[in-house]
């Protein structure tokens, strides 16, 4: 099994190397003139006005809560998914996994009804 | 050649890529809790995490190790970025200093590593002998399924609970009021 | 049946090298292969949105580079090569820099789990499912360090954008992949093709999930930032998302990652929906293998062709109604469908038996779901008649009120 | 093979670095990142002594450092919902400037 992963290991050894080369190939070829008026920032050619980092709502936090508790979810549906496969698995599995499925969708519920999802 | 007092020992490959991931790991550790910018502790953070997640495969937990990358790396990291853009008012410079007791801290950490490093290389863990794993991976993750429908039900239940009270109640905080 | 790499070690054993030097080749060629076919299958990528779209739209498209235009890619990246690369005022040199880098890596590793035929998959781990949904997280990543490390607002917020999409379509994504494994009880994607295989290499789980398959292809579009779900880069809202202050190699980065990661979604889909590699006559010795890859090469090539059809016809859907799409939408039904299958299967009932419920509910999944999209749009029309307030386009830009 | 040891003493420098993070710094999101790095070095021992155990077919090992991830997960939306809505009362994040409690 390790050397599956041993693959995977030299692989992203090597899918860091490909970008970095490519980037340092194109900043050799590439000219380098730099001048303050092409450095400037480009925002729908307007001069920028005042710092970037102004405040967000805190909406996509939301949407980034949700997918958590979704996530976390997923982390312990796919296993029992593939226990399916053993020949004891019963009824009383399938409702411990259901009610843990329904206890979440109630947070979707509530989130919904707060207005969570909405974006305004 | 004189001969070397000490022999230096070969490491095998899964060695040489356990001090790899390790050196990586606890370097990346280091930088999260050292370093004076917020964002660029998150991002080491990010690379400690995936360290952990090497340092689960190379003891061949796959499965603990994907749950890792997704949930780590996937969700947790990108919420703490998240509230980290969403709090500060400037974010060059210093963005995270220390506070006063922070040499007296640093001490005791490291009194605290020294302490169980060293008592972690005297005790005489019990290891079996014999170390290959019974049965392919894919047994394992359907053991784990099993685990967690029958012996763990109940825990399983409560981490529902805990997610949806922990979801109402952080709704609750960050929601915008208007 | 044994995979490539154990093939290529025993030759190599069998030739008298050492066994841990006959590994280390076999893995180095099979990652200098991954190397070097991603990067041509880009080219061929580009070559061909670029064309098809002409037709779509009526145009005939590049012509003048190579025949038909083959070349011009190349020709691109040789431009490309020769643009300069203009640092930002201002920009974070760590998270500006790292962010090409990092969105590659993601979508590189992905390679590494998709079958080619029975035996050539680059790996075929226990959880290669999981593993793709997992190595896509670092793509958000990347989209948000590029969006910090801009200085720009447009940027910033595309950025968001592009975290909040990307998060949101993972969950019917993964739940639709969910399905599957249910179904097959297996994350290993040689073993999802094999068990395909049946009513002569036609036994698609397109056939028996139809539901699954649409959802899954949906998430797949959203995923890989396609039309319609494009609008982290809708040049008339935010110029070209969060990578507007990229140029030269560095926009060239982005650009093949996003092509890729389109690609390998649509790879994934044909694995998982379209029977991977099966097909008529696989079986068959000698020509079977070539038959089988090939097989798969154009099952893929059809998904995203499917996509760029998309691509040329769909309009771009809005912030909010992408959103409520997902959520309010694709998740619950999902988790009905998941449910749905889990009670199916867990009933002592024949095989063919449960193979129709699980038709039956996917068919159902799939009507409900464009009832609600089709009330959706209705309602829509009502509610554009009325004058729109520009705050709900422009979102969340405004500052928090003192 | 890997001794059991340089596991254990990985996880105990993740460890003291994260105790060292969590009481030196006063950003409260500093604070819950080094946590966060605490909770993954238990994670780190429990699989190891799972891997190194007699009984590997018990995996009880690996099933409580999931629950441990889950748990891990709650308390950061917490965490950091709680860190967002203090920093919009009180316009701070750092810890030693919240002092509600002191009247």
């Amino acid at each position: 099994m390790l050397l599956k992963y041993a693959f995977i290991f030299i692989l992203s050894g090597f899918a860091l190397v490909l970008p970095l080369v490519s980037i340092v190939a194109g900043a050799i070829l590439g000219p380098r003139k730099p001048d303050p008026v092409k450095n400037d920032i480009y925002e729908s050619g307007l001069n920028t006005i005042g710092d970037t980092w102004i405040q967000f709502r805190a909406q996509f936090y939301l949407i980034g809560l949700v997918f958590l508790v979704f996530d976390l979810e997923v982390v312990f549906l796919y296993p029992i998914a593939m226990a399916y496969g053993r020949p004891e698995f019963g009824m009383a599995a399938v409702l411990v996994t259901l009610l843990f499925m329904a206890l979440l969708i109630v947070g979707l519920v509530y989130d919904w009804r707060k207005g969570g999802l909405e974006w305004q | 050649m004189p001969e070397l007092p000490v022999e230096i020992p070969i490491p095998t490959p899964h060695q040489a890529v356990f001090i790899m991931v390790a050196v990586a790991t606890g370097v990346a550790s280091l930088l999260v809790v050292t370093n004076r910018n917020l964002f660029y502790s998150a991002l080491c953070l990010v690379g400690a995490l995936f360290g952990v997640a090497g340092v689960y495969v190379l003891l061949e937990a796959e499965f603990l190790a994907i749950t890792q990358v997704l949930v780590y790396v996937g969700a947790i990291a990108t919420l703490i970025t998240f509230a980290i853009m969403l709090t500060r008012g400037i974010m060059f410079g210093v963005t995270s200093p220390n506070n006063r007791y922070m040499f007296a801290v640093m001490s005791m950490a490291l009194l605290v590593f020294l302490l169980v490093a060293g008592v972690v290389d005297r005790v005489p863990w019990a290891v079996a002998e014999d170390l290959t794993l019974s049965g392919d991976g894919k047994s394992m993750i359907v053991d784990l399924g099993w685990e967690f429908v029958t012996t763990y039900a109940l825990p399983l239940e409560l981490i529902g609970l805990l997610l949806l009270i922990a979801l109402v109640g952080a709704v609750m905080l960050a929601r915008d009021d208007e | 049946m044994a995979e490539w790499y154990q093939v290529l070690m025993t030759a190599l054993v069998g030739a008298g090298v050492p066994e841990w030097i006959a590994t280390a080749v076999a893995l180095l060629a099979g990652v200098t292969a991954i190397g070097l076919v991603a990067p041509l299958i880009a080219l061929i990528l580009v070559w061909l949105l670029r064309k098809v779209i002409s037709r779509i739209q009526d145009r005939i498209g590049p012509n003048r580079v190579g025949r038909f235009g083959l070349l011009q890619t190349i020709a691109d990246i040789v431009k490309l090569l020769s643009k300069e690369g203009i640092n930002p005022s201002r920009a974070d040199f760590m998270a500006y820099n790292l962010a090409p880098i990092l969105s590659v890596f993601g979508v590189l590793l992905l390679f590494a789990v998709v079958p080619v035929t029975r035996g050539l998959i680059g790996v075929d781990i226990n959880v290669g499912v999981l593993y793709i949904v997992a190595l896509g997280s670092i793509g958000i990543m990347a989209a948000l360090m590029a969006g910090w490390g801009s200085n720009n607002k447009y940027a910033l917020l595309s950025g968001f954008r592009v975290v909040a999409q990307l998060l949101s379509y993972e969950i019917p994504l993964v739940l639709s992949m969910l399905a599957v494994v249910l179904y097959a009880g297996t994350m290993r994607f040689g073993e999802l093709a094999e068990q395909q295989g049946n009513f002569l290499g036609l036994g698609w789980y397109v056939f028996l999930m139809p539901g699954a398959a649409l959802i899954f292809f949906v998430c797949a579009l959203a995923e890989s930032e396609q039309t319609p779900f494009d609008l982290l880069e809708a040049e008339s809202e935010l110029i070209a998302g969060f990578h507007i202050e990229y140029s030269g190699m560095r926009f060239a980065m982005f650009f093949l990652a996003q092509f890729l990661g389109g690609f390998v979604f649509a790879w994934v889909g044909a694995a998982m929906f379209l029977g991977g590699w099966q097909g008529p006559g696989v079986d068959l010795p000698g020509i079977g293998g070539f038959l089988a890859a090939g097989y798969m090469m154009i099952k893929t090539f059809a998904i995203y062709l499917l996509m760029i059809w998309v691509r040329g016809t769909f309009p771009r859907l809005r912030v909010d109604q992408m959103m409520s799409f997902c959520w309010k939408i694709l998740v619950p039904l999902t988790v009905g469908l998941i449910s749905w299958q889990m009670v199916v299967q867990v009933l002592e009932l024949p095989t063919p038996v449960i193979a129709v419920l699980v038709l039956v509910g996917n068919l159902l999944v799939m009507g409900i779901g464009l009832y609600a999209v089709g009330r959706a749009i209705r309602q829509e029309g009502f509610r554009t008649k009325r004058a729109f307030t520009p705050d709900s386009l422009i979102g969340t830009m405004q500052p928090v009120a003192e | 093979m890997v001794p059991l040891q340089a596991y254990l003493t990985l996880a105990a420098f993740i460890f003291s670095c994260g105790l060292y993070g969590a009481l030196a710094r006063r950003n409260a999101i500093a604070m819950l990142m080094a946590v966060e790095l605490m909770l993954n070095a238990v994670n780190i021992n429990l699989v190891a002594f799972w891997r190194y155990g007699p009984n590997r077919d018990d995996l009880a090992g690996q099933t409580f450092a999931i629950f441990v991830i889950a748990v891990a997960a709650a308390e950061v939306a917490v965490g950091l919902a709680l860190i967002i809505a203090i920093y919009r009362s009180r316009k701070t994040v750092y810890l030693d400037e919240i002092d509600l409690l002191q009247g």
